[in-house]
């Protein structure tokens, strides 16, 4: 065990703060310089992101260089995590593909795939989408209904989408759909690449109770994509799709430790300025318990990071228990959106109160906590995998 | 011993709840999202055709005696209709006004308040973060008391015709409780951004606005106390009603959401939440339910108990509208559905008045040092 | 509504004051005058009790007359337990008998069962115990393998029942025994009222993990009661089970607070004592909020006492919300629990520190609090039934 | 970066397991409630015999250099072997009278403690209810150091050979560390009643006791608080293996207690607590882990790590116990079932050297206020 960075990590870490200096604009993410608000300009910032990342050479790091990568390992991408979180970087609009497709591409892919769609996606060329939740297949995912059907050298896509982020930027969508209805469940559908920018796609915003429109409904009426765009083989999409769960829920934590730590120490100062009846919520006993209940836990989630880092190096992908990272920090996430209301106090209704400070961060924060335990698998769902997959115990009949 | 409601205390929620169910409910409190304090003129008339505006006057008032017990009813229903009406505040200013008013007083807007033509408002906060009597000074030049100062959190100010506002003179050396018209030279009123968005609320600014002597109530330490005991058992009525309007909505729902072939509801994860919230739920009903017998009854009590219901009533609301988005899943994080507006609702109602953990720190100065503060009573026994 | 006690209630009250002041020593339950450890010396403690209460008339209140009961009220039942737990009144041994066998002879028995068991019941002439668990049907009670057959005018009972309180004490038990084998396993149950005197019967202390024997396992081979010593109808057991459940999960809550309350001053008197990081544990605003929290849901357990007295005034007895009692004050008591040994801290475990001066009730109250979730349904039961009975959330399958 | 042991470690944890579930397990345990500390003789020979005892010692003193991040694994293996036996106080008194102790203090005892001739034990307690530096006084009498006080929670003093308290001297006006040997005039000690039978706890009284000038380790409050911050990972790290073995044996028994026509472990309820157990325990483990490292190296950042895992754990043993006699059932309430064994043991963990509460104060004091205390680093960072 050793838990320190090489002294060449750490010169790399001296390379991504230099990047940062230099192409964030100063006080970028304070009240000084405050993160765009509008989503069209969001849009615009993180695509802008997406390839000035890629210009200079911070793009797929621990990916193989023959499709565009950068051939280093998980401690860069946790590097680079870790200081974009600090220095409160753009979001970027690829995420989908960097995160979840890549991966999943890298490990399942045709090497003509791999040609094909890793170096734009890199290049933020082309943006991805997420087509997997539909209005009645949400937990149960495997219930889907949207469906494909081969008709000649193409596939002929009809069903209704949900929670698309990003699908109104996209320019490919992955997708899952029911090529086989006699199968059972899991065993007819199969996971297609389609092209967005075409006839039988449409995509319409679905505003959340932030009331953004951050996700998108997408509908999909005989839209087409090339026989050869199925990822594994057809019907074995269900095998794809818990591939990619595995990498949904576990690493993306890597490097998440630091987004929290800035959203912690934003509400640590809103708390050395906010009173309660004890006086500067700071200094109260109760507070400061909480306070550190969370401070432990983030830095839990960074250890937890370390040890997927271990992991990774030896093997390549993660099994069942990344299900607990996901429950790990989407609930503790909401212990500190919880948090931040009770700090903000009297002031907590009111955006235009001490949470203005942050620019509103700290109620953004406390509103999309209570969505993270739901999507990419509820709270409810990962404790079944964890007991189940896990731990050995027994199913009760279902499926 | 007898620890229910009346019937005749059923009929009058049960009319109120028709009422509020058919004019206002998750659609009016959208509305108030787009359009703010205004749709509260939507309301004015007929909640006052209905007898509720001022409902525990005196007849002379054009009120029927309702007491806070007969009244707590109506709170649960104003919470569960989502109404985007500042009725808490209505009901406190009528009954401080009725008890410590002079003639002159009670005649100028007690009627009015009943009749729907004015609707009052109470400027809460006193800028620190609490709410406290502090914020307001007052001074006497040519003969007028002119007041200078700013308070904050005050319920839809925009279409108030009445704020009551403590204040502090330094000629009397005390405080008192201000009547003031909003439109008047002196007085701004500046809205603030609020996470319950069909509850605006605004801040209040007074730089040199002239108060009419008559316009004064007093003592303002005891009379701002009771205010703030009566609207903390308000508020916690009406944090029960969204819960248990939100819960009502949860359980029809997951009887009917099915996943892996069958309604989640058959689930023990959701049956255990669901048990865990309806739990919550009935305690924090008969914890309003003392709350609201004390303080109708004037025992010295009322304050603690106050305290207490609306600590639990808060902390059940968050964690009962929090459940239900989690029960509902991912329908619930659009704005189309009407989870959100109970639970930005619940939370706000939590805040309001003082954090849970203000209001249990007031009580441990009581119970645990021993402590009395103004108003409260020496009696506390089993 | 009018929470008031009336001037009869109150000068009732007084009279029951009066009555502890008589019987008890001077100093009763305090330091000055503890109560005893030795089980045997308890056990001769409570069974005084039980005939004092009688001697003064106060045994039995809300009972009627012809029955050896007072024919008041359950207000005076209240007020009666109110003040016996503010006095640390001893427990008695026949709370089994007083708090649900006689409650369900009330309601289910024949008239003569009526005439024989309850005056001495009352008078603490014959104690009762409980046989229902057996090793192998705890929360699933109804899958109970203890057998009586009918042998002439005779029932024989075999079988092995566990956690039967006082069964060493005790005259009689109330048996749960399965007299129809081919029966679905809710029908063929029968309540039977057996005589524990006798050759059949074999009383085995059961140690728990406070150290000490205050269960039993009571083995039955061939043992004997009357054929008319069936309450309800043979294989009816099963409702008359639910009857008596309603009120071990109900009313036991009444006067219940006035225990909690006491226990609650103790902690708090601990607590002004006790120190922490910051100074008396009184002080700290973290313990305040725990103190206030454990405060108001003792008080709100008073409130659901004064409902369900209201409720029983009208009704005669309890629904399927009885288990939402049984479920809240064995998990706030849970809390209570681990709030005192937080207090004590440090001297946390030793019961010779700090909660010597509460005579160890401290841990007493922490240990046995850890069997309140589990005994009388376990807390995952109530909610069971709570979410099915009184929510009318669908069964998943079970029976 | 590498955040996994390695096989060497592994090893010693193996063989150490092997070790203490032959020797120890729940049956030694339970012997401990009965005879008290006695039981520790019968292991103490064992453990110096597999090299646990002074393994952390340079081979002079017959140790094998084991660094506390090697050792972690072993304290783990101790809590789950529930072994009755002052190891975190043997490991603490070996690594300071080695770091800080002159050579004559170093020949004497150290050989004796590897070779489990002398057992030694820790005065933790300041009689204030703190594990702080207070309680004793030195006085110089006729040439010889005299000592007066009291110190609590001192496990193991039946047998131990060695008790190392701090000590006051106003002469030097400073604190010091004492080796003190019971039995020698003095010196008494008195047994405290304890919730975890199996680790019997003693206060102890000087009244007099001469110390011999060699016995004394400098300088004292900075090998205290070293002292303190190896204990807490230790126990830490104890915590974990309770629990573990715990949650371990509750996952066997809900697999095959059946309730209700099958095996109580499909029941949702029962498998998202034990999905919760786990998650928690895994978190102490990479807390424990962490901790353990920057301990071991010495890092400035090591006693604010040590002191977030053993809050952490202590918090989680609490839980995870807790939730063991809940999934149990009954049976774990019965003194025959080992259940209450490990529930017992990891509230003592829980609470020996200082509340979770108390931990995470001392954390905020760094973390919130940015005040450090001695031994601290300055260092706080990502």
């Amino acid at each position: 065990m050793d838990i320190r960075f090489s002294a060449e990590h750490e010169a790399f870490r001296e390379r991504v703060r230099s990047f940062l200096t230099e192409v964030l604009p100063e006080g970028w993410g304070t009240s000084k310089h405050p993160y765009p608000r509008n989503p069209q300009e969001q849009a615009e910032v993180g695509l802008c992101w997406e390839r000035t990342v890629y210009a200079h050479g911070l793009a797929g790091l621990s990916w193989p260089k023959e499709y565009g990568g950068q051939g280093l390992t998980w401690v860069e991408e946790v590097i680079f995590s870790e200081e974009c979180a600090r220095a409160n970087a753009p979001a970027g609009v690829n995420g989908l593909g960097k995160g979840l497709l890549g991966p999943t591409l890298l490990v399942e892919g045709t090497e003509d795939q791999k040609r094909r769609f890793i170096p734009p996606l890199l290049a933020g060329d082309e943006i991805w989408c997420q087509g997997y939740s539909e209005p009645n297949a949400g937990s149960d995912l495997a219930s889907l209904t949207t469906r494909a059907v081969l008709d000649g050298d193409e596939w002929v896509i009809t069903g209704q989408k949900i929670w698309t982020s990003y699908a109104h930027l996209a320019d490919w969508c992955f997708v899952l759909a029911r090529t086989d209805a006699s199968a059972p469940k899991h065993r007819g559908i199969t996971f297609l690449l389609v092209p967005m920018h075409q006839v039988g796609v449409t995509v319409e915003p679905l505003v959340q109770l932030t009331g953004e429109a951050h996700f998108n409904s997408v509908t999909f009426n005989e839209a087409r994509t090339a026989r050869e765009n199925v990822v594994g083989a057809v019907n074995d999409g269900w095998r794809i799709a818990n591939t990619i769960l595995s990498f949904e829920r576990g690493t993306t934590i890597v490097g998440r430790h630091a987004h929290y730590r800035r959203e912690f120490d934003t509400l640590l100062d809103a708390a050395r300025q906010s009173r309660g009846e004890n006086g500067p919520i700071a200094d109260d006993a109760h507070y400061r318990q909480r306070f550190m209940e969370l401070w432990s836990e983030i830095e839990i989630l960074r250890f937890h990071g370390y040890q997927v880092i271990t992991q990774l190096q030896t093997k390549s992908r993660l099994g069942p228990e990344a299900s607990m990272l996901k429950l790990y920090y989407s609930e503790m996430h909401k212990r500190l959106g919880e948090l931040a209301m009770d700090v903000l106090g009297g002031a907590m209704p009111f955006a235009g109160g001490l949470d203005s400070l942050a620019g509103g961060d700290l109620h953004r924060a406390f509103l999309w906590s209570r969505a993270e335990t739901i999507f990419a698998g509820t709270s409810e769902i990962q404790k079944n995998v964890i007991a189940e997959r896990v731990l050995g115990l027994p199913k009760d009949g279902r499926p | 011993m007898d620890f229910s409601y009346s019937d005749e205390q059923f009929m009058v929620y049960d009319s109120a709840l028709g009422l509020m169910r058919r004019e206002a409910g998750p659609g009016l409190c959208r509305d108030a999202y787009r359009e703010g304090a205004g749709v509260a003129r939507r309301l004015v008339g007929k909640l006052a055709d209905q007898g509720i505006l001022g409902g525990n006057l005196s007849e002379a008032y054009g009120g029927s005696h309702l007491t806070l017990l007969d009244y707590a009813l109506v709170f649960e229903a104003a919470g569960q209709a989502l109404l985007p009406f500042p009725l808490a505040e209505s009901y406190v200013v009528t009954a401080i006004l009725e008890s410590w008013g002079d003639n002159q007083v009670r005649e100028r807007w007690l009627p009015a308040i009943a009749a729907g033509k004015t609707i009052p408002t109470i400027a809460w906060g006193d800028g620190q973060g609490g709410f406290e009597t502090g914020g307001v000074q007052s001074v006497k030049r040519q003969g007028r008391i002119r007041l200078f100062g700013r308070r904050t959190f005050v319920p839809f100010a925009e279409v108030a015709g009445l704020v009551l506002t403590p204040a502090y003179s330094t000629e009397i050396g005390g405080v008192f409780l201000a009547l003031l018209e909003p439109g008047r030279p002196g007085l701004a009123i500046e809205p603030l951004q609020s996470l319950d968005g069909s509850y605006p609320m605004a801040a209040l600014s007074l730089d040199g606005y002239a108060l009419d002597e008559a316009d004064v109530v007093r003592p303002g330490a005891e009379a701002w106390q009771r205010a703030r005991t009566i609207a903390l058992a308000a508020l916690a009525q009406e944090a029960l009603g969204v819960a248990e309007e939100v819960f009502r909505l949860t359980l029809e729902y997951v009887k009917v959401r099915e996943q892996f072939g069958g309604p989640v509801g058959r689930f023990q994860a959701v049956k255990h939440a669901a048990a865990d919230d309806y739990l919550l739920l009935e305690s924090a009903r008969v914890a309003n339910r003392y709350a609201a017998w004390t303080v109708s009854e004037g025992d010295s009590d009322g304050p603690l108990y106050a305290k207490l219901a609306k600590a639990y009533a808060g902390d059940m609301a968050r964690r009962v509208t929090g459940d239900a988005i989690q029960l509902h899943g991912g329908i619930a994080f659009t704005w189309d559905s009407d989870v959100h507006l109970y639970f930005k609702r619940a939370w706000r109602l939590a805040s309001q008045l003082g954090r849970s953990t203000d209001l249990r720190e007031q009580m441990a100065r009581r119970i645990i040092d021993g402590r009395f503060e103004e108003g409260d009573g020496h009696g506390y026994s089993l």
